[in-house]
């Protein structure tokens, strides 16, 4: 196993492109490192990404914030701009582990690692985000929610790696949240992750709105029903019950360790109100 | 037993203290040295290959491949070790638990373990044995294993305690029964009788350190051991009888130790640490990762139990019965028996039956944990208990109270009960003002009692007093908690002397004579009582010292705080002389001055503690939070009352733990889904409020300073104190522990339709 | 003399006994008298019980007396945690 | 696999080593600089027993590459005393009997001292979320909680 540390974003993308396999980005390391406890790990290549130059910073630009992929999640609770922006992003960045793992996760790394739990990825989908991504052929952006396609499986190509996720600048009278269950109060995986992000209109009623949840499907879902469900109203509780069996309805989990099935399918309907609640609030004071 | 230990009201000095831990400045600083923490010259890496299936004859194991990996220094299985198929029951089990023989009974069964020279080597090594395996039958759940068409895990088992005996094999080792009276005609006495099963699932001691050793065994037949353990002296014949070592040439050294709770009073690794440093000749370094002290070290067992309780509408109990149905492991032992025993020892009963199914089943043998099998039986017990009071209408502290065991009162497993703390614990959770304070929304308040026997034991002591005075006590009990700093206040107690001026150490194998394990809550009340009886043969020693300077019969010398003084008219004036007067003049008095102590630690009383809880629950998710706790307890008489504070903190911690979200979870495939504190959920530190504790201290007749064990029934309580709080704020009564999310959820659902 | 309880367990190695009767000053005495009456207690007599006398549990010490009329109960020998 | 030489700062010296490029810092610390107060409890991330601070975030030292501790600054429990004198952290825990077996100690002053640093007077909830990655099975984390907020209250200069 050979571990690079290449200074620029070419040098990083060719390394990947040119291994013969099992190669691996490291940034945070809280997922790979992990994994490569297991006996049944195998690596050939470990491109550790975080002295390539900007990949550490984050930056408001005219259309938003740009995280960079080596970004630990403790440092977006620091930047006082992103959390009144997109405060349920942060949160949800938050709620992965521990304080010792908080220090070098990324929300890049826990949208690669595309584990169906993921707590950052129903808040970055919610929030509409992108995922900028550098690759052997240029740079693209894609939707956050089209970069995992399974558990465990990304969308990316042989050599790519996602730079950085591209939030928007909110709306005005915009705010998200975001909730999910664990049964102890820390250190566990979500058992049900929901994440809304509305804005209102002049009159207080709920002009856009987007709603995703995690932990309940293959991959993170975004439920225009649930959203459908809160756009127009005033967050009653007519709108709210519609919200919770909207998202019920859409989650199609599995029995696990974890949670049952229809434990989550209930679940997911409270934390989709309560999360609603929360970023009406929000939005309200903004 | 020349040393008297009847309790002696005496005045103290420096039991009762809180003084500064001795070993807390290497614990601080990273010093401190823990099972994994030792090395030694050469030596080799040791990694274990374990059973992918839950249970599987293992028809070969190719080695071949592995052994010609570059690195690789010896390879063992079974065949490497003694067969002791034939042999004594017990000792195979241990064995065949270390070390798969015929076949692998659970996942994570060792069946083979390599030494080389680094990790890298051992793991490739690992990769390259070829088992094959025959896979059976498995059966992992307790009521499933005893069905009469269970896979039958061991066809030379056939249920014992049962007349006339069972002619076909089963996964029932053993059948237990205890009780008096006529419970059929108590239960027709009763106005209100209350019948609920209940279940409990697999629990780890979860200690922060896996278990850890450092093996070498020389070609003469000496061998060295470090490991950390909760008995170095119990491994060590442990360790001998399995491999047949003469027991005073293998020298073993108990590290620190990260925590134990039961679980490391038992080997798993070490054994198989030595057979790899005698096949390779040269030290061998064997630890267990996080997943494999889930898989296969010794978690306590899974349970079944039916409670049946009447009483009386004034709220006398007129009979209590129960079933309780303990796994083992795939070894047959006593779990089951235990909890018979405790289930319902609080309590003064006219009519009592418990039975005691052990259940052989293919999961990793257990292990004491805690009060071994009373928190499950306390669980059942005393939810009945308040499903009792609460039918009745009576306070469930009252309804306790009014069948209370006292002096006199025969105990549900046999004995007639000496002076006991339970009555006075339950006065004392009533005028707890934890009892009286109001509740919020959604919050419930449970409490429970718990019963535990105290041990004691064989127990060997070294006190050596240097010249300056200051005294060494070396014992032979394993520090888990901070005996060593109790053991000091002993010593500078009995002595006169300040607690500074004592170091305690824990000795070698090799240095000191036998002693049991930490274990039965018998460290500080066997050691404390050696240590007693150590200082005051010094304190005899210090008096012929005295007599041989002053140059006076010993007769006309005493003893008196700290001193020896000369007694009378012709002596009367003579300065006193300290110990470090004494000691200073040893070399010309008769050479080192030392009191030792071999004696065994009977007597020690049984344990009794209840508990009060405070739980919310959000009945939307099911989620329950502790938001108060209280224990109360029996200390006999506090050593050190912030060590014992801890204990009492601590077993309610992990009974929290357990009652709400630990457990074993299998897959259909019979293999464990969480061996990681990801997913076995022990409590963090946002899950708990402070708990709250009383010492209560009723002497121990049969301690000196009246002292009773105080480690392990703090872990008994909480199981039952939590369901019933929770019961108490869903309205509903909760009878599978733990009572997590789904669980609680799926409840409150299935009352609603 | 001394009245000795035996747990269920050990009945079926003394005739079917539940209580067995010894002239016996101290615990070692009982168990020595018991074992040459019932010779098959001898496996569980090595290791495997503990005495409670007066509902003190001795699992030790065999040279603890035993008091005239005292309450004299075999149980098996315990583990802890 | 070809060794990786990596020139770092521990506890203020610096420190050279070799290690494979699939080691962790944890190992590397215990195995090759004999630093072994950093206990390896599960290897996942799960228990904070391996906590160190490295470039002033505490991190489980199981889930960092040897490799990674190029250029950076860490400390470890080792570093965490004046010489004799104690941090106040230290201090407090063996005051307030904050350890019984001790294993997870090295971990949670680590990660106390992390807080404080951040929070000099942190609430009991926010002492009890931040310390949620340190397993103790011992203490039931009473006394944890009450030597961080007395030796809070001391380095903040009032009277413990």
């Amino acid at each position: 196993m050979r571990y690079e540390r290449p200074q620029t974003i070419e040098d990083a993308t060719a390394l990947m492109a040119g291994a013969e396999a099992n190669a691996f980005v490291l940034a945070g390391g809280t997922d790979l490192l992990v994994r490569m406890q297991s006996d049944a790990f195998e690596a050939d290549l470990i491109v550790d990404i975080k002295a390539i130059s900007g990949f550490d910073a984050i930056t408001q630009t005219e259309d938003g914030f740009v995280i960079g992929a080596a970004v630990p999640s403790a440092a977006l609770s620091e930047d006082a701009a992103l959390v009144a922006a997109w405060p349920g992003v942060v949160e949800a960045a938050n709620l992965i582990g521990s304080t010792q793992i908080q220090g070098r996760c990324t929300i890049v790394g826990n949208l690669c690692n595309a584990s169906p739990a993921a707590d950052s990825v129903p808040a970055l989908v919610a929030a509409d985000a992108r995922a900028q991504i550098a690759g052997p052929a240029g740079t693209r952006e894609v939707a956050i929610a089209d970069v995992p396609t399974g558990p465990g499986k990304v969308s990316l190509s042989k050599g790519e790696i996602i730079e950085a996720v591209l939030l928007p600048k909110p709306e005005p009278r915009t705010a998200d949240a975001y909730l999910r269950f664990i049964p102890r109060t820390e250190m566990d995986i979500a058992v049900v992750g929901a994440a809304v992000n509305l804005s209102l209109g002049d009159d207080g009623t709920i002009s856009a709105a987007r709603v995703a949840l995690g932990a309940v499907a293959p991959k993170v879902l975004l439920v225009e029903e649930a959203a459908e469900a809160l756009i127009g109203s005033n967050l009653d509780e007519a709108a709210l019950e519609a919200l919770a069996v909207a998202c019920s309805n859409a989650s199609n989990p599995i029995d696990d360790k974890r949670g049952t099935v229809e434990y989550r399918k209930e679940v997911a309907g409270v934390l989709a109100r309560r999360a609603a609640q929360t970023a009406y609030a929000r939005a309200g004071e903004n | 037993m020349s040393f008297d230990a009847t309790f002696q009201n005496k005045r103290f000095n420096s039991v009762g203290t809180r003084p500064l831990r001795p070993d807390g400045i290497d614990k601080v600083t990273g010093r401190a040295r823990y099972g994994a923490d030792f090395n030694m010259p050469g030596q080799l890496v040791a990694r274990v290959l374990r059973s992918p299936h839950a249970h599987a004859r293992i028809k070969g194991i190719d080695t071949s491949k592995a052994e010609a990996v570059k690195g690789v220094k010896a390879i063992v299985t079974a065949a490497d070790m003694p067969d002791l198929t034939d042999g004594d029951e017990a000792l195979f089990a241990i064995l065949d638990n270390c070390m798969a023989r015929e076949k692998a009974m659970y996942d994570g069964h060792a069946v083979a373990a390599v030494a080389a020279i680094d990790e890298s080597s051992a793991k490739a090594a690992l990769k390259l044995i070829k088992v094959d395996y025959e896979v059976l039958p498995h059966v992992v759940d307790v009521d499933a294993a005893m069905m009469a068409d269970a896979p039958v895990l061991n066809d030379t088992i056939f249920t014992q305690g049962v007349e006339p005996a069972p002619s076909k094999p089963s996964n029932v080792a053993n059948r237990s029964e205890f009780g008096h009276g006529d419970v059929d005609a108590g239960f027709a006495k009763a106005d209100i009788i209350v019948e609920r099963s209940y279940k409990t699932e697999q629990a780890h001691q979860g200690y922060i350190e896996p278990h850890a050793c450092v093996a070498s065994c020389n070609a003469d037949g000496t061998a060295d051991l470090w490991v950390c353990t909760q008995g170095h002296f119990v491994y060590r014949q442990n360790c001998a009888d399995l491999l047949g070592l003469e027991a005073s040439k293998l020298r073993v050294t108990s590290s620190e130790i990260g925590g134990g709770f039961g679980g490391k009073t038992h080997v798993w690794a070490e054994p198989v640490a030595l057979a790899l440093s005698r096949k390779a000749g040269r030290p061998v370094k064997l630890i267990m990762s996080r997943e494999e002290v889930f898989r296969a070290s010794g978690p306590t067992s899974a349970t079944s139990i039916d409670v049946k309780i009447g009483a009386t509408k004034d709220g006398k109990i007129t009979a209590a019965e129960a079933t309780l149905r303990y796994t083992s492991g795939p070894y047959p032992d006593m779990w089951a028996e235990l909890g018979a025993m405790t289930a319902f020892a609080p309590y003064d009963l006219e009519n009592v039956k418990t039975v005691g199914f052990e259940v052989v089943v293919n999961r990793p043998k257990v292990a004491a944990y805690r009060a071994p099998s009373a928190p499950m039986a306390a669980f059942a017990a005393e939810s009945a208990v308040d499903e009792l009071a609460k039918e009745i209408g009576m306070d469930p502290v009252d309804f306790r109270i009014a069948n209370v065991a006292k002096e006199g009162t025969r105990s549900s497993y046999g004995p007639v009960y000496g002076p006991i703390g339970i009555g006075p614990t339950l006065d004392a959770a009533k005028a707890h003002p934890h009892m009286s304070a109001p509740l919020g929304p959604n919050q419930g308040r449970g409490m429970a009692c718990g019963f535990w026997f105290n041990f004691g034991g064989q127990t060997c002591t070294d006190l050596n007093i240097s010249a300056d005075g200051t005294v060494t006590i070396a014992v032979g009990t394993v520090d888990v908690g901070g005996s060593r700093a109790s053991l000091s206040l002993i010593v500078a107690e009995e002595l006169g002397i300040e607690y500074s001026d004592v170091k305690a150490v824990i000795a070698d194998t090799s240095t000191l004579g036998y002693n049991d394990m930490t274990d039965g809550s018998r460290g500080t009340f066997s050691t404390s009582m050696a240590t007693i009886s150590a200082a005051r043969n010094a304190i005899e020693v210090m008096r012929q010292r005295a007599a041989i300077m002053w140059d006076i019969p010993l007769e006309h010398i005493y003893w008196e705080d700290g001193h020896a003084k000369a007694a009378g008219s012709k002596h009367g004036n003579r300065a006193p002389l300290s110990v470090k007067d004494i000691a200073a003049e040893a070399g010309n008095t008769g050479g080192p001055i030392a009191g030792h102590s071999e004696l065994v630690a009977d007597g020690a009383g049984v344990s009794f503690a209840t508990h009060i809880c405070d739980i919310e629950v959000d009945s939307e998710t099911g989620s329950s939070r502790v938001v108060r706790y209280t224990v109360i307890q029996d200390a006999g008489k506090a050593v050190h009352p912030a060590y014992v504070e801890g204990q009492y903190q601590g077993g309610a911690a992990q009974g929290i733990g357990w009652a709400l979200n630990e457990e074993y979870i299998y897959g259909d495939d019979g293999r464990l889904q969480n061996p990681g504190f990801l997913d076995y959920r022990i409590p963090v530190c946002s899950d708990l409020p402070m708990i709250d504790t009383q010492i209560l201290e009723i002497p121990n007749p049969n301690h000196p300073y009246g002292v009773r064990g105080v480690g392990e029934t703090s872990i008994v309580p909480p199981l039952a104190a939590i369901a019933n709080a929770v019961s108490n704020a869903v309205g509903l009564r909760m009878s599978h522990i733990p009572l997590s999310p789904p669980r609680i959820l799926a409840a409150l659902n299935a009352a609603k339709t | 003399m001394v009245e000795v309880k035996l747990w269920a367990g050990l009945r079926p190695l003394a005739d079917n006994q539940s209580v067995a009767t010894v002239e016996a000053s101290n615990i070692r005495e009982m168990l020595r008298k018991l074992e040459e009456r019932y010779p098959g207690l001898a496996t569980p007599f090595r290791g495997q019980v503990a005495v409670a006398v007066d509902g003190v549990i001795y699992r030790d010490d065999w040279s603890k007396e035993l008091p005239e009329g005292a309450e004299v109960m075999l149980i098996k020998r315990l583990a802890g945690g | 696999m070809p060794a990786i030489a990596v020139s770092t700062t521990i506890n203020d010296d610096t420190v050279e080593f070799l290690c494979q490029p699939d080691e962790t810092l944890l190992d590397v610390l215990r195995n090759r600089l004999g630093l072994m107060g950093a206990k390896e409890g599960c290897g996942t991330g799960d228990c904070g027993a391996c906590s160190a601070i490295v470039d002033g975030r505490v991190v489980c030292s199981c889930l960092v590459l040897g490799a990674e501790a190029e250029g950076r600054t860490i400390e470890t429990i080792e570093g965490m005393a004046n010489g004799n004198e104690l941090h106040p952290l230290q201090r407090k825990f063996i005051e307030h009997a904050a350890l019984q077996c001790g294993i997870c100690t090295p971990g949670f002053l680590m990660a106390a001292k992390a807080l404080l640093e951040v929070n000099p007077d942190p609430t009991e909830t926010e002492i009890r979320f931040w310390l949620a990655g340190n397993l103790c099975r011992c203490t039931g984390y009473d006394k944890i909680v009450r030597a961080v907020q007395d030796a809070a209250a001391e380095m903040r200069g009032e009277t413990a």
